[in-house]
């Protein structure tokens, strides 16, 4: 199908995210942005996991509300295999039935010009945790 | 809007643009991305493909047969873009690789020799970074002043704040779009060069958009430098033009360094050929320029006034018809428009919106549209935009707008 | 020299140049200038072709499929062009015009902020003004020092001279050719950088003339910087390359500004892209990069060994040959030499010559060759000059001699 | 004929000039070059008419010695109006009877590239003229 990306999984995640927002108290946070679109992406981990503040397209915005999903309670060293899998999901479109929702996102390989929108949440969630590593 | 009312065969002419008949994902192509690049009329390929196969080598220092053809066909070029923009010479003439060179080179010898450390080179809000960036570096490494002159909500200059600029007698060159690749929006330059003028300043147009869609014609305009990139009228890419006149080419120093450019070299000192060779070094884009020959041939044929009527009237109906479309919201409405209209949608990214009209076989452009300083004026982060050439149709607007209402459904 | 011998087959490739079978005067076609510009295949005329019919957008910042696919077409070339100079990396490797925007461009950004007044430039006797005239303009705006490495009268570097103009530690650039355009010899390029380095300067190594005839490996040469041109490699005219190594391009400013270089915008403050972006300002020679794609994989296809080898071929040939041409005298006797033969004639001035053989249908250059100071060292005021490509057959150089035996006869 | 430019009174006049060399006294002096190509070309007045020094091809070196031949005993006036016709000559092709022997030099009209070797002992003569009025 040829509008496959903008699937209703997608568009839910990114009209109606259970996880943005700014928490009041968070311990970690990252930043990514992709100046050539105006994307900017930031992702903290608070109380209840991680959420994102993202300022971009449907996709941007789809991606980072599934990752936080994914993500929270998740150890560093599991994010960061999780991170690997979502790589190689969008850049080949194959699915792995270990990524769960995230596979929503696998029709992105076909669109190589909106991978960036995609990959920028976990950039961000990179840093995120690499900041925090460093503080301690 | 009917067909018939067109005043040129853009079915005709279409048949010139190969690519136009290509299918993209499975749909009919609607390349509504000119602005950005035009596409290439079979007579501009063909040109180029002559000069490949038939009469090709380096030019100007050759004595040979092949070399003289391809000499005299590049240098004949240099007469077609006088004539097409009414220069006083050829030599006026300066061949670089597109507008963004031509501006550089200006800042970098003119900038650099006419200007001094506190002169002001004034900008608009509506500036393409080509002509931005360029005065910002010559700001940093040569202690000018940038200015930047106001815009109106509807996309206009804003005569205020020109003079305001102004005021204080400083400003020795005014730098602006003679047409906005974002809003469309042209300027009105006769009067902009008087005023210039009138205040001791040089005034540097930056027609890349302009030159497309309208007769240009510097000496009544009284333009200093005109500048303009080949592949955005219809011709190919690595080609553009600086016009300045006479008298100011003669005075700058060179640019690059290299063959071609000087009189005589030894180790001590060289010294410089004469405009325009003075600002070509080394080997030109021969091939490129004459295929920008055959591209100007073609536009000249079809004639700037069927041109700009065609544009006035897609443009028309591209205001009237995505207005229609719910939550679209047009950006600037200047009196004086042209054929780039840039929108955003009610929750729809410009990036979701081109990607899914994309696939419905639809070339939009989306993003900052290389003016980011505009952007944050405009109080968005990115738009999505449409644009027209000479062989866009009424139809492909409509095909636009109901893309337009596809995606607005995905959304809702 | 028998057919036989030669390690490709020239008459196939030679169905690959369609302006090769074409007549001058009435004649067959014998070109013998490619050291100024070389002919061009069907395969680089095609590839450019089909971009312009089938593929075409303008690069970079396009969501639709057209500038998807122009976009990977021309960033394609770029590991091409990293696989063809055995580049660390494609980030290593800069589009611009020419060889000569490639030299400017270091001298423009490099030259201004790694060099310090005082500091000192080195090139040789045999530079073409490409590599010349940016050092000297480099000098006046910027007081660093340039000196002369003097060459032998077998149009070798001179090493005692390399020695004494390195001697006071202040050379902090080696600029010097591959291969000179008017002797044709070869530069011993890995000795060099290795001595360049153990000095404390970078080596910059100007390949015009040689990527045309041998496999350049810039890791194994260890340059730092590496310049040519794509007309000269079959490739189409508006395309250079510009390589330098990772960290050097990383500490490098700007040259142009403009689209595609910036990260972001603001009026206060513009940031800069990553090489070799950062570098790359405006809409690129799109169409002319992906011709030279297509002649990078056309050479590539032949191979370099077998290229060399016709070459070195040719050159043996012709040099016995042409020394059998009462009068005619070939300057240089490097013994690393290659397809580039200049010569003059008793009594004959180069341009009788030059005029004389292009009523016979034979193409050679006759001038300066842009390197008037070499001509000062020579003793000559100009000279003729023979260049051979890989569809250059021994006939033609057979052709040449008797073509030249009849100057001979009309100036006896 | 495709070497007709060579033609013997062309190759006669480069080869052995009557008119070579500079004069010990001289009252007027004119000078021109084309560094592109290293020619470069004097013009004197000396006691017995106009002589040149050329350093360059056949074709120069015969288009000064024909001009010194043709411009001696002129005047100013005659010698702007016979250098306005060989002007015409030589990018026309058109023989002209009153240029006599400069008719040899006709057909650089087909040779476009090397005008300016035949042109520029004119300027260099236009030259000697020019400064001669100046100085009175
Ligand atoms: C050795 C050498 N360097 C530089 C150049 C300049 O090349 P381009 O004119 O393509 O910039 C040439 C060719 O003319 C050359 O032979
Ligand atoms: C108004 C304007 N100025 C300058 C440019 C830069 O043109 P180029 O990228 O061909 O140098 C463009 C095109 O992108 C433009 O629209």
């Amino acid at each position: 199908m040829s509008e496959a990306l903008y699937q209703s999984i997608v568009l839910e995640s990114s009209r109606n995210p259970q996880h943005a927002g700014r928490p009041a108290v968070f311990n970690a946070e990252g930043r990514s942005e992709n100046r050539m679109c105006g994307d900017i992406i930031s992702i903290f981990r608070g109380a209840d996991g991680w959420r994102h503040e993202a300022q971009g397209c449907a996709i941007l915005a789809a991606s980072a509300e599934l990752m936080c999903i994914a993500a929270t309670g998740k150890t560093a060293a599991e994010i960061s295999m999780l991170s690997w899998m979502f790589e190689k999901l969008v850049n080949t479109g194959e699915v792995n039935p270990e990524l769960g929702d995230l596979n929503a996102l696998a029709s992105i390989a076909q669109y190589p010009s909106r991978l960036r929108c995609a990959t920028l949440p976990w950039s961000a969630l990179g840093n995120a945790i690499a900041g925090d590593a460093e503080n301690g | 809007m009917s067909l018939t009312t067109l005043p040129m065969d853009v079915h005709a002419i279409r048949q010139d643009f190969p690519i136009l008949s290509q299918k993209v994902h499975g749909k009919p192509f609607v390349f509504l991305d000119s602005g950005a690049s035009a596409q290439k009329p079979k007579q501009v390929i063909e040109a180029m493909r002559f000069v490949m196969e038939e009469q090709y080598a380096n030019v100007h220092r050759g004595l040979h047969y092949m070399s003289e053809k391809a000499s005299d066909a590049y240098e004949n070029v240099r007469d077609k873009v006088a004539e097409l923009l009414n220069a006083g010479s050829r030599e006026e003439i300066v061949f670089t690789r597109n507008a963004t060179e031509s501006i550089n080179l200006v800042a970098y010898t003119w900038g650099r020799t006419a200007l001094n450390p506190g002169d002001v080179v004034a900008v608009s809000e509506m500036e393409h970074h080509a002509n931005l960036v360029p005065w910002q570096m010559l700001r940093d490494a040569h202690g000018t002043e940038l200015r930047i002159i106001k815009i109106t909500d509807s996309g206009e200059l804003d005569w205020d704040s020109l003079e305001q600029v102004f005021a204080d007698g400083k400003v020795k060159l005014l730098a602006l779009t003679h047409m906005s690749n974002v809003l469309g929006s042209y300027t009105p330059v006769e009067r902009l060069a008087k005023f210039a003028h009138a205040h001791g300043a040089k005034i540097l147009l930056d027609g890349s958009q302009a030159i497309v869609h309208r007769a240009v014609d510097v000496r009544a305009i009284d333009a200093d430098f005109y500048v303009f990139s080949g592949h955005k009228l219809y011709g190919p890419t690595g080609i553009g033009v600086l016009y300045a006149k006479a008298e100011i080419l003669d005075a700058m120093p060179p640019f690059l360094g290299g063959g071609d450019m000087i009189a005589s070299v030894s180790y001590q000192k060289s010294t410089w050929a004469k405009p325009p060779h003075r600002f070509e070094a080394g080997t030109p884009a021969i091939i490129e320029t004459i295929g920008l020959g055959a591209a100007i041939d073609y536009v000249r044929a079809i004639g700037f006034d069927a041109i700009a009527e065609h544009e006035q009237q897609l443009t028309e109906h591209a205001l009237a018809t995505l207005n229609q479309v719910e939550g679209l919201r047009i950006l600037g409405s200047a009196q004086d428009r042209g054929g780039v209209i840039s929108f955003v949608m009610k929750d729809a990214h410009a990036h979701d919106i081109a990607t899914l009209l994309d696939r419905q076989g639809i070339a939009v452009r989306a993003g900052h549209h290389c003016a980011e300083p505009l952007m944050g004026r405009l109080g968005v982060s990115s738009t999505a935009r449409a644009t027209f050439g000479l062989y866009t149709l009424p139809e492909e607007i409509d095909a636009l707008a109901s893309g337009l209402e596809r995606v607005r459904k995905i959304f809702a």
